[in-house]
Order: structure tokens, then sequence, then C-alpha cells
């Protein structure tokens, strides 16, 4: 009974995939991606609920405008610290989210934006051997279509090709005629606009609040920590990995709480400190 | 024969398929003026990292004066007289020349650890640093922000650095690298004027610099020693002409 | 200039770096003038310095070795419930004595973990350190019948401090002299220790990492021994937090603590010694004001701050500061202050 | 002349201290920032709806409001706020504290400080026991959760059950206040499930799904009300464990009105003990959700933290009134044992001896009704103490 753990395994892929290709492309600390799946989840949620969009449009709005969004604030401010120490960039995504929260507070107020699903996507399934909550199973296929899409992207095109290289070596790239601050403001893009994805389709589990920026935020470092930056595969792996041993140690031991998350996070970390498919130094 | 000063034996390290460096047997004699020349990619500054204990070889061993020092890390092997440049500054840009060079006399005198005395206090210290800034004529520079300096004296505090060390043997990256010509001759006079006890091994493209520094130069191709020998036997080579001098794009 | 005269300045430069300029007092006696002008601010008084202190210790790893750590809580939280479960299960609650031990329990942890976690760097040692903390966090949750849990250990019974002076709940005077006098005592020993050679190699670690063993330095131990010594004084800060409250919880080892304190440095300044004390009170008093007129202002205020500060003036309060200081003495050479942190790069 | 400056003087400061007396100053600390934001709102209006529908009843006094923020449920901020709102406002009474460790934290200070303190929310049974200047308005986890226990065997005949709780002190009281009561009426507990910590809503699959496993007849949750409560009951109805027959229970806090409507159908069968929700029908209630439609938008509902805060604010009216404006905290203490309210709730009076409230439980039921979900009442108590100190079980036994 593991579908649940590879549910939840597909959320924490999807939001964390940017934040693993992004840091790992340029580098840069960025705590405010937690952020990004907010402002998507809002908006997706927001959207569904006062203009009546259906459930796959709004994902797709919430997708486009967070993308919009973070391309913005990637060209006036994050260019400007791509350059600068871990701390600055830390200092300034905490800073973000910051920002995030108190406006949505304002905006929208300190509750939860409770997610309503399509009918077809409430309750159980029954797949014959077993009874399986409907939405997680769409979770897996999305998730599993998501991780073909950009592992076909990743593989197949030049863009692809062209943010492998430069994870793998930037100064190569550069050499190569690669335009790192185009690739970036894409991945940026695409990774931000994941994370809205993520926000969406998982605010069934997680909810949706002005403090989801940062309460999650510490699962989604762990997964691009233990997947290694840069990597697709491996953020997909991490994720699956997180996601099940969190469901099992929770439905199994509940009395060790996330204790167990930390401990494995640790040693995976001091055995594979560039993260379980990392290569790069961090 | 007495040993080396410095010798590897069959020293080899591959990098996934890459073989970096293939069973590189080399030697470098106390006092002596070495270079090491090759293409890109030669595995020059690989050989120069394993020499310094930065990387360790997939096979092999690197010898100091006859004993296996091919387990003992970067720092213990400063200890052991192994001091280098690197051919990008690696420096304390935010501190002052001074300072660059305290911490590396500190760190010889073993006065690092301590905790007490005020850095300023410990003249012994200070003097050394302020006496080889002197021989390196960097005294009127001492304050100032190595990050201020002019890229050719960045790389004199840079040597400066590996100095402070009283290295008997020193490794030099590219010493000259991206030093403008106008200035490259206050580093080539300043490793002239390196005192003649310390074995001194330079990698460097620069040929005019080679052949007038160097009493031996070895020439490295494709990770594996090409050919070894004095100045006018590797110019007169013609095969390390056909392979290498005769293509080289600079100097 | 002459070369005589450079290398002379130079060579006075480092010679009396770690002379006591002369406002240095002033933060004393600030301290002192705020005890006696604002008898009803004490409670707030003795938590900013309290929390001068922990960012002091920050400041040590963060400023001077230029370590970037999630988890520096953990060692206020150790030292916390040192003096926490001590006291509240009847072994041990005289103030100095079990102070001290917070101080060698949190060092012992540093050490331990410091050992451990310092090989890596970047994000993986960030998430190293951020989950240690979780992990002792939990840990603490679980072991409730010691630790009281989520509830925290409540009314301590802290001894009168040298056996006579109370510490009062309503009126904290006397924890406030108290914290105040081991804040200047562990100031004192962080000074000493930044100006002296060691702290000089420090700073080398943390301006080159790259360069230091290449001077023969054990980078991996030196780093251990600036964290155990940040640890322990973050355990100071934390026994004395639990004695001045008489109560300890959880909250003394989350993330939220070990974000703040980060943010306070990089607000006053890191590396800088006085930044810990610019910093924690720049924010604090905001915090303490701002919210009390609007909360979310604050945080609203407190996020543009940050982005500010970290695009614009990447050494916090005091390095704007110095930069202006610098302007209106163009001519004055380098090194007459603190040890600079590293100039930050110019933006692409 | 002098004498008449001197006079006029005199008049002068007797007008200034009967003005001073007129307005008593009440502290509030209250989470306004952070995960409590949303509960802080609550109790805040309640609070100030009470004084603005019985702005009458407060003449000829002024109440003032200094709210103070105290962010989170570390304590310490807490700690500092009440301290201050003692030392430097100098304030009459003090109220608020949404979340238990900040009322532990905070119990020294009540202690020294010398005011009346009413707690309008927090719920760890014991918090009363540890100032003597601690009233509570709001409840104890034992209310509900020592009452549900015997519902549970007797209105419910379920049998078996499984507990999960969020695993903090009101989760382990709820937890302990049902196990002890439902053991007690033949019932048996079969599994008892920490769900993770307050902070974070975590995500409930594998706790319900270990749940379901187990089979109970009834699965009794305690998470706090909010955003928790609304992933439980998503939770309960994806993995289909009504259909399977086990019936979701546990004190109001899964059906926060806030939150129900949001819930729709997928909280209909839900069986919850509380002292208030909603739709209880009384006259008080029916005029204080009107009221609060009216102050805060049609969208907007009460629960039972508003209700907190606006039976604490009677409370603090009454002691105002029967003190004539000068609150001594003995004088306000005696005026507060056996003080008596029509509440929304219900008749509720203060316990005179463990100054904790004594309340009606209400037994209900969600169902669907006009296109929404509403809580019908089937079954009820009267003047419930709270069984924790009722009983003197462990830290509730007095000092």
């Amino acid at each position: 009974m593991l579908l649940g753990g590879i549910a939840a395994g597909m959320i924490l892929f999807i939001v964390s995939v940017g934040l693993s290709v992004t840091m790992g492309l340029m580098g840069f600390v960025n705590l405010a991606h937690g952020g990004f799946a907010m402002l998507g989840g809002y908006a997706i949620v927001l959207a569904m609920k006062h203009w009546g969009l259906g459930f796959v449009t709004a994902l797709a709005f919430g997708f486009l405008a967070t993308a919009a969004a973070s391309v913005v604030l990637e060209r006036l401010l994050y260019a400007r610290l791509y350059r600068a120490t871990e701390l600055d960039q830390v200092l300034f995504t905490i800073g973000l989210v910051f920002i995030m929260i108190a406006s949505l507070t304002l905006r929208f107020g300190p509750e939860n934006q409770p997610l309503t699903l399509p009918r077809a996507l409430q309750g159980q399934i029954d797949l014959g051997f077993v009874q399986y909550r409907t939405y997680s199973l769409v979770l897996i296929v999305t998730g599993i279509a998501i991780v073909v899409a950009l592992w076909l992207g990743f593989e197949r095109t030049r863009l692809g090709a062209q943010i492998r290289a430069a994870v793998d070596n930037r100064r190569m790239a550069e050499s190569l005629g690669i335009n790192i601050a185009r690739l970036f403001t894409i991945t940026f893009a695409l990774g931000s606009g994941m994370a809205a994805l993520g926000g969406g389709l998982g605010a069934e589990f997680l909810g949706l609040d002005p403090q989801y920026a940062l309460k999650y935020l510490v699962y989604f470092l762990i997964v691009v920590a233990v997947g290694g930056l840069g990597r697709v595969t491996g953020v997909f792996f991490a994720a699956l990995l997180i996601g099940v041993l969190d469901f099992v140690l929770k439905k199994y031991l509940p009395q060790g709480g996330p204790m167990f998350i930390y401990a494995v996070t640790i040693v995976l970390l001091l055995w594979r400190p560039q993260g379980l498919f990392g290569g790069k130094a961090a | 024969m007495t040993a080396p000063l410095l010798e590897t034996r069959a020293l080899t390290r591959n990098f996934g398929a890459l073989l970096a460096t293939r069973e590189v047997d080399f030697r470098l004699d106390a006092g002596a003026r070495h270079a090491l020349i090759g293409p890109n990619g030669a595995g020059k500054t690989t050989l120069v990292n394993l020499l310094a204990g930065v990387i360790s070889p997939t096979r092999g061993q690197v010898l100091l004066k006859g004993r296996d020092i091919t387990g003992v890390g970067q720092a213990e092997r400063v200890k052991l007289g192994i001091a280098r440049t690197f051919q990008i500054n690696r420096l304390f840009r935010g501190l002052s020349v001074l300072e660059n060079v305290y911490i590396a006399v500190a760190e010889r005198m073993g006065v690092a650890p301590s905790m007490f005395r005020p850095a300023g206090r410990r003249t012994d210290v200070v003097n050394e640093s302020m006496h080889l800034l002197d021989t390196l004529r960097l005294t009127a520079d001492a304050g100032r922000r190595v990050s201020e300096l002019p890229y050719g004296r960045q790389r004199l505090v840079e040597l400066a650095i590996a100095l402070a060390l009283s290295p008997e043997v020193l490794l030099l990256d590219e010493p000259a690298a991206g030093v403008p010509s106008a200035e490259s001759h206050i580093i080539l006079d300043a490793i002239d004027r390196l005192p003649p006890e310390i074995a001194v091994l330079i990698i460097d493209h620069d040929m005019d610099l080679v052949f007038r520094f160097a009493q031996r130069i070895t020439v490295m191709v494709s990770g594996a020693v090409f050919a070894s020998g004095t100045p006018r036997e590797i110019g007169a080579d013609p095969e390390v002409r056909a392979v290498y001098l005769g293509q080289t794009a600079r100097g | 200039m002459s070369e005589y005269r450079g290398g002379a300045q130079a060579r006075t430069a480092l010679a009396r770096r770690h002379r006591v300029r002369a406002w240095e007092p002033l933060p004393w006696i600030v301290a002192l003038g705020f005890f006696f002008a604002f008898p009803k601010h004490l409670g707030f008084g003795t938590e900013v310095l309290v929390t001068i202190l922990f960012a002091l210790s920050l400041d040590l790893v963060l400023g001077y070795a230029g370590i970037v750590t999630l988890g520096h809580a953990a060692f206020f939280g150790v030292g916390a419930y040192t003096v926490g479960m001590l006291a509240k299960h009847g072994l041990w609650n005289e103030p100095l004595t079990s102070l001290a031990l917070a101080g060698i329990v949190g060092a012992a942890v540093g050490l331990g973990s410091g050992l451990v976690l310092l090989r890596t760097r970047g994000l993986t040692l960030l998430m190293l350190t951020l989950c240690t903390m979780a992990l002792l966090e939990e840990a603490g949750n679980l072991a409730h019948t010691w630790t009281g849990g989520f509830d925290g250990l409540d009314s301590l019974p802290i001894a009168p401090l040298l056996g006579r002076f109370e510490f009062s709940p309503l009126y904290p005077t006397t924890q406030y002299l108290y914290v105040l006098v081991v804040l200047f005592l562990c100031f004192v020993f962080v000074r000493t220790l930044v100006y002296s050679p060691f702290g000089q190699s420090l700073t080398g670690i943390r301006e080159n990492i790259l360069r230091m063993p290449a001077v023969g330095a054990p980078v991996p131990r030196r780093l251990a021994v600036c964290y155990t010594l940040s640890a322990g004084i973050a355990g100071i800060a934390g026994g004395i937090w639990a004695q001045a409250n008489a109560y300890v919880n959880l909250g003394t080892l989350g993330l939220d603590r070990a974000a703040t304190v980060l943010i306070m440095l990089a607000l006053g300044g890191r590396g800088r010694l006085y930044g810990a004390f610019v910093g924690a009170i720049a924010y604090m008093v905001l915090s303490h004001f701002l919210s009390k007129i609007y909360p979310t202002a604050w945080q609203l205020g407190l996020g543009l701050l940050l982005v500010v500060i970290a695009l614009f003036a990447h050494n916090g309060i005091l390095g704007l500061g110095e930069t202006v200081w610098r302007r209106l003495r163009v001519s004055r050479p380098l090194n007459m202050g603190a040890p600079q942190h590293r100039t930050p790069n110019p933006p692409l | 002349m002098i004498k008449r400056i001197v006079a006029l003087f005199a008049v002068l400061a007797s007008l200034a201290t009967w003005a001073e007396a007129q307005e008593v100053k009440v502290g509030v600390n209250l989470p306004y920032t952070g995960i409590g934001a949303e509960f802080a709102q609550l109790v805040d209006r309640g609070m100030e709806l009470y004084l603005k529908l019985n702005a009458d009843k407060v003449k000829p006094y002024t109440i003032k409001l200094i709210k103070r923020d105290v962010k989170n449920p570390g304590g310490a901020d807490a700690k500092i706020a009440v301290q201050e709102l003692l030392t430097q406002e100098n304030v009459d009474i003090l109220a608020g504290w949404i979340y238990s460790p900040n009322a532990i934290a905070s119990a020294p200070i009540v202690t020294a400080g010398k005011k009346l303190a009413v707690i309008m929310n927090a719920g760890t049974a014991h918090i009363t026991n540890m100032s003597p200047y601690y009233v509570r308005t709001s409840f104890s986890m034992w209310h509900a959760g020592y009452a549900m226990g015997e519902a549970t065997s007797k209105i419910l005949k379920a049998k078996t059950a499984v507990v999960g709780y969020t695993d903090f002190p009101p989760g382990k009281d709820s937890l302990a206040a049902f196990k002890r009561s439902f053991e007690a009426a033949g019932g048996k507990v079969i599994d008892e499930i920490p769900m993770g910590g307050a902070g974070a809503v975590p995500d409930f699959t594998p706790f319900f799904q270990r749940a379901k496993d187990k089979k109970p007849e009834v699965f009794f949750v305690f998470v706090p009300a909010g955003d928790h409560a609304a992933a439980v009951v998503k939770t309960y109805a994806a993995l289909g464990m009504k259909e399977a027959g086990i019936k979701l229970i546990g004190p109001g806090d899964i059906t926060q009105d806030t939150k129900l409507q949001a819930m729709g159908p997928a909280a209909v069968g839900l069986v919850t003990m509380h002292h208030y929700h909603a739709d209880l029908d009384n006259p008080e209630n029916k005029r204080f959700v009107a009221a609060w439609k009216e102050a805060y938008g049609a969208a907007a509902v009460p629960d039972f933290m508003a209700v907190g805060g606006y039976d604490g604010m009677a409370l603090i009216v009454h002691v105002v009134q029967a003190l004539k404006g000068k609150v001594d905290a003995e004088k306000a203490l005696e005026a507060v044992k056996g003080w008596k309210f029509a509440s929304p709730r219900g008749p509720i009076s203060i316990d005179p001896v463990t100054r904790d409230i004594v309340m009606n439980e209400y037994l209900s039921e969600a169902v669907m009704k006009d296109g929404r979900v509403f809580q019908k009442v089937i079954g009820k108590i009267d003047a419930v103490k709270d069984a924790c100190k009722e009983q003197k079980i462990g830290p509730c036994a007095p000092k």
C-alpha cells in the first residue's frame, strides 16, 4: 500500500524539480521557491473559485501566471544576485517569502484557501484488487507524465541539452556560446511554473494558506539536497524515496513523528554529500 | 645516486573514462629549475594537484625524499615542504596583502592555533611577513586590500603566500597567466630571484620564460610524459617540435 | 605613498587593530543606562541581550569562518534544556555552575556535529545543520517525560544568583544585569579570539577556503574548533535564556529562532563583532514596535528590508556605515577597523 | 488666592482619578501574525463584537483593549507581551491566550503581576492550576473528550475505537480524556496514532490508512481546528472510511464552523461533541450569529473560538461593573466565581473551585440541509465541568 506515499512523492517532485534545476544551473539558493508554489496554488484555487475555471484550465493558468511573474522577478532582482554570496541569496529569498506571505495575508486573509476538486476526482476508485483514493492515482499518473515529459525535454531538446551542459560545466557552456542568462530565465520560469502546478495539485493534501511558503520549504529542500542539484531523475527518485519513506514510517511507526525523515536525510547526505544522483559540487 | 627530492612512480589518475595522467614517472631534484610543458589538457595541472595532494592518484606513488607520501593530505604536505601557487588566483581577497602573507607565515610557524594573543602582537610573524613582502617588492602595497591591486601584483601575492611557507619544493602553475605583458616582467624577475635551494617546478606556456628559467624540461602529452631533458635537448627534439612547439599558439 | 610608509602603516594597522577604540565602551554604557532609564522594559531588554549573545556566537562561525548554517538554534536549545532539565528535575539549580554546564554541553554537541557535518558545504551543509536541529527538536518532543514535550518545562526553580539575588519574573532586574555581565565576558572572549592568529586564520577560511589547505592549515579541525566554541557560547545564551525566563520549550530549538538570528546578523553586519549588537537591537526594536502598530506590516517591512539589504547593502547596517565613513575619509588606509568581510561581487 | 488654586487643583486631581477609574485597560495577547493569525482574528472579533453589542452594559466605564502580538506558540514572545502589558501599560485585566504553551509560560508572570487573567482559548486542562489568577472562558480538552467517550459508548453504542491525535499537549489531553471515559463505559481503544505536530498540516493519509486497517467502529480524531481539521475530513472521505463503516468522531475542532462549508458533503455524517457551533438553536446564538454576519460580512461565521472571546469579554464587563471600574485582582476573583451568563453556547458559569468554565456539551451530527452542511444536535449534556480537575488526574490535581 505505497500508493499514498508515491502520490505524496509526486507532489514533492513537481514542486522541487524546478528548484533543483535552477539551483544546479546558477548555484542560486532560492528559498522563495515554495513561495512560487504558493502563489501558483492561490492563482489556481482562486481562478476556480471566482472565475469558475475548470481544474485543468486553472492549472494551466496558474502555471502561466506564475511563470510570467517569476520572469519579472528574475530579470529585475534575482539577476543582480547571481554572483553574490550564498548568504545574500538566502536573505534575499527569505525576504521575498516574507513579502509574499504578508501580501497574501493582507489581500486574502490568513485562512486556508480550500481546493474543490472536480467531482470525478473525489472519492475512491476500484482497481479490481483494491479500492484506492482516486486523486492519489491521478497525481501518480500526472507525476509520471511530467517526469517523462521533462526527461524527454532534457534529453531530446536543444534547450535540455544546453541546460545539462550548463549544469555540468558552466564555463564550458558559456565558451560554447550558450547564453546562460537567457537559459536561466527560461528554466527559472519553467521551474516556477512547475512549482505553481505542484502548489495547485498538492493543495488537496497540503492545504494552501500564506504560511505554505515556509511550512513545506524544508521538505522541498530535503528532496533537492538528496536528489542532487540539477538532476531531474535524481529529484524524481529522491521525491519518491522521501514520500514513500515518510508515508511508511508514519503509518507503521507514528510515534517517531517526522524524526525519521530528518535522520534519513542526514545519513543520506553524509553518505553522498552531492545527493544520491548529483555529481557536481554543491 | 641519491634519492630525488620529489618523485612519482607510475602515477595515474582517471576521471571517469578520462585518463588525466597515465603512468607518470617524474623526478624533481633539490634546487632544480624544472619546467613542465605540454598542450592544453595534457594533464599538467592534474600532475601538480597530485603532487600537492589536492587529489589522490588512482594508481601509483608520490615520494618525498624517498618517503611514500601518496596518502598524505594537502595540508600535511605543506608541512613537509611542498608549496604551490594556482593558475587562477586563490587569494584572501578581502584582506590586506600583509594579512594574506601573515596567514601563511602563522601557519608555518605553528602560531595559527593560538587564540589569546592579538595577531598584531606576534612581531615574529609580522616581521617575517614584512621581510618577505620586501623581497618581493610588495612593501608599499602591504596595507592595501588584495582585491584593489592590479592583477600583476595580485600574482605576486599569490607567489608570496607560497614562499611564506618556506618550501623545499615550489610548484608554480602558470605564474604569469593572465598578467598583461607590460607587467609580466615583475613576475619573471621574482621567479629569477627565488632562493636557489628551493626546487621549483613551473608550468607555463610562455616558451621564453620556460627556456630562460629551466634547467630541465618535461613535456607531457595526453596525460603521459612525452619527453624529458635539458632545454637544449628538448628544443632540438624533432618529435617535441612536431607535437608541441610547432603548434604552440602562445609564446 | 613611499614604500617605507606603506609598509609601516600596514604594520601599525595590524599591530593596533585589536586595541580598544574610543567608542567601544559606548554600547555598555548605553546598556547600563537602559537599566536605569527604562526599568519597565527590562524584560524586553533582557531578551535583547540574550539575542545579542546568540547572534555573537553565530557571527563567529558565519561572519568570521564563513559557514552558513541554518541550525544554530540547536546549541541554544541544548543549552536551554541543560539548565531546564537540571532545575526541573531537582538535580541542580545553582545559576553559574549550570550556566557553565550549558556551555559545555552546547560545545560538546557542537564538536560532535561539527566533526561530522563541516566536511560538506553549500546547500548540503545548510540542510544537514537544519535537519540536525529538527532532529533534536523532534527528539525533545518525543522525550516529553524529560523535556516536557511541546509544553516545555515551566516555573523552573532557579536558585538566587550568588545565593542572594532572586530572579523576579515580573521585574527582571537581576536577570538583566546578570545577562549583561555574561554577555560582556563572552564578548571579550570572542573579541580576543577574532583578533588572534586563530581568528586571522578563520578569516582566511572565509575568504578562500580552497587556499587554506595549500598554506598547510588543517581546515576541518580549525572549523570544528570554531564551531565548538561558537556552539558553547550559543549554549550559554540558551542556558541564560532559560534561567532568565525560568522556562524552556521546544521553540528554543526551532527553525524560527535559527533563521531569525541569521537575519539579525545579516541586518547588523556579519564579521564585525558589533553587527550582532546592531542587528539584534534593530530587528527586535523594529519588530516590537512595528508589530504593535500593525502586525502584518512588520512582516512586509522585514521582507522589504531583507531584499534591500541583500541587493544593496551586503554587509548590513554596519557595512553601510563603514562605507559612508570610508567615503568621508578616503585617504585612510585599510584595516583600521575589524577584519573586513569579503567584498561583495558586483552585480552582473 | 492660594487657597483657591489649591482647591482648583484638588478638583482637577479628583476629576483625573475619576476619569482614570472610568477606563479599564485590558491587555490582550494573541498571535496576530503567523500560523495562529486566523485564530487570533476570531477571538479578537469575538471580544470586539461583545463590546459593540453591549455598549450600554459597559457604561459608565470604558474598556480599552491593548493588543499585543505573541506571534507563535513559543512561549517567549507571549511572556514578554504579558510582562510588558503589566509593567508598561499597567493593564487592569489580562486576556487572550490561543496556545497552551503561551499560557503555561505566562503563568509565573500572571501570578507575580496579580491581575485577573482571562484565558479565551488555550485548552490544556491543568493550565488553570498554574496561576490563581487564571480564569477560563473557553474550554478544557477534557470537556469534549470526556463527554465524547461516554457518549460514544452509550449513545453511539460503539465498542471499539481508534484514536488519532495531533502530537502536542491538547491532543494528548484529548486522547486521555476520551480513553478514560470510553473504557470506563465498557469500550476499548484499540490503537492510538500520533499524527504529526501542530505546526504544519501533515498529509493524513498514512495515519488514516493505519486506522482503517484496524477496522474500529469509530475513529476519534483530535486535531487543532483550522486547516488540520479541513484536511482530516478530506482524507476521511477520500479513503472511503465512511463506506468501510468507520464513523469519524471527535471534539468540535474537526467541524470548526469557519471550515465546515468548505468541507462540503464530505463532512456529512461526522459526529462531534462540543460546547458550541454556529447552528445551535437558542436566542442568544441567533442574535450572536446575525450580529457577526452583519459586522464581518455575510460569508463570515463565528465558531467556538469566537465565543471564547465573546464570553470572555462578557466576564470582563461583569467584573468591571461588579467592582465599579476599580479592578482589584482578589476582588475580581470573588466576582468571577459563580458568575452566570446566557452565552450563545447556552448557560455558562465559572466553577468557583477551579475557575474553569461550566457549560453544556452538545453531541451533533453533520447533515445536509438547504444545500449547506448543518450541525444537528442529537444529544446534550448539561453543566459539564472539567473532568480532569474533577477527578484530579495527573497535573490537574491541585498543587
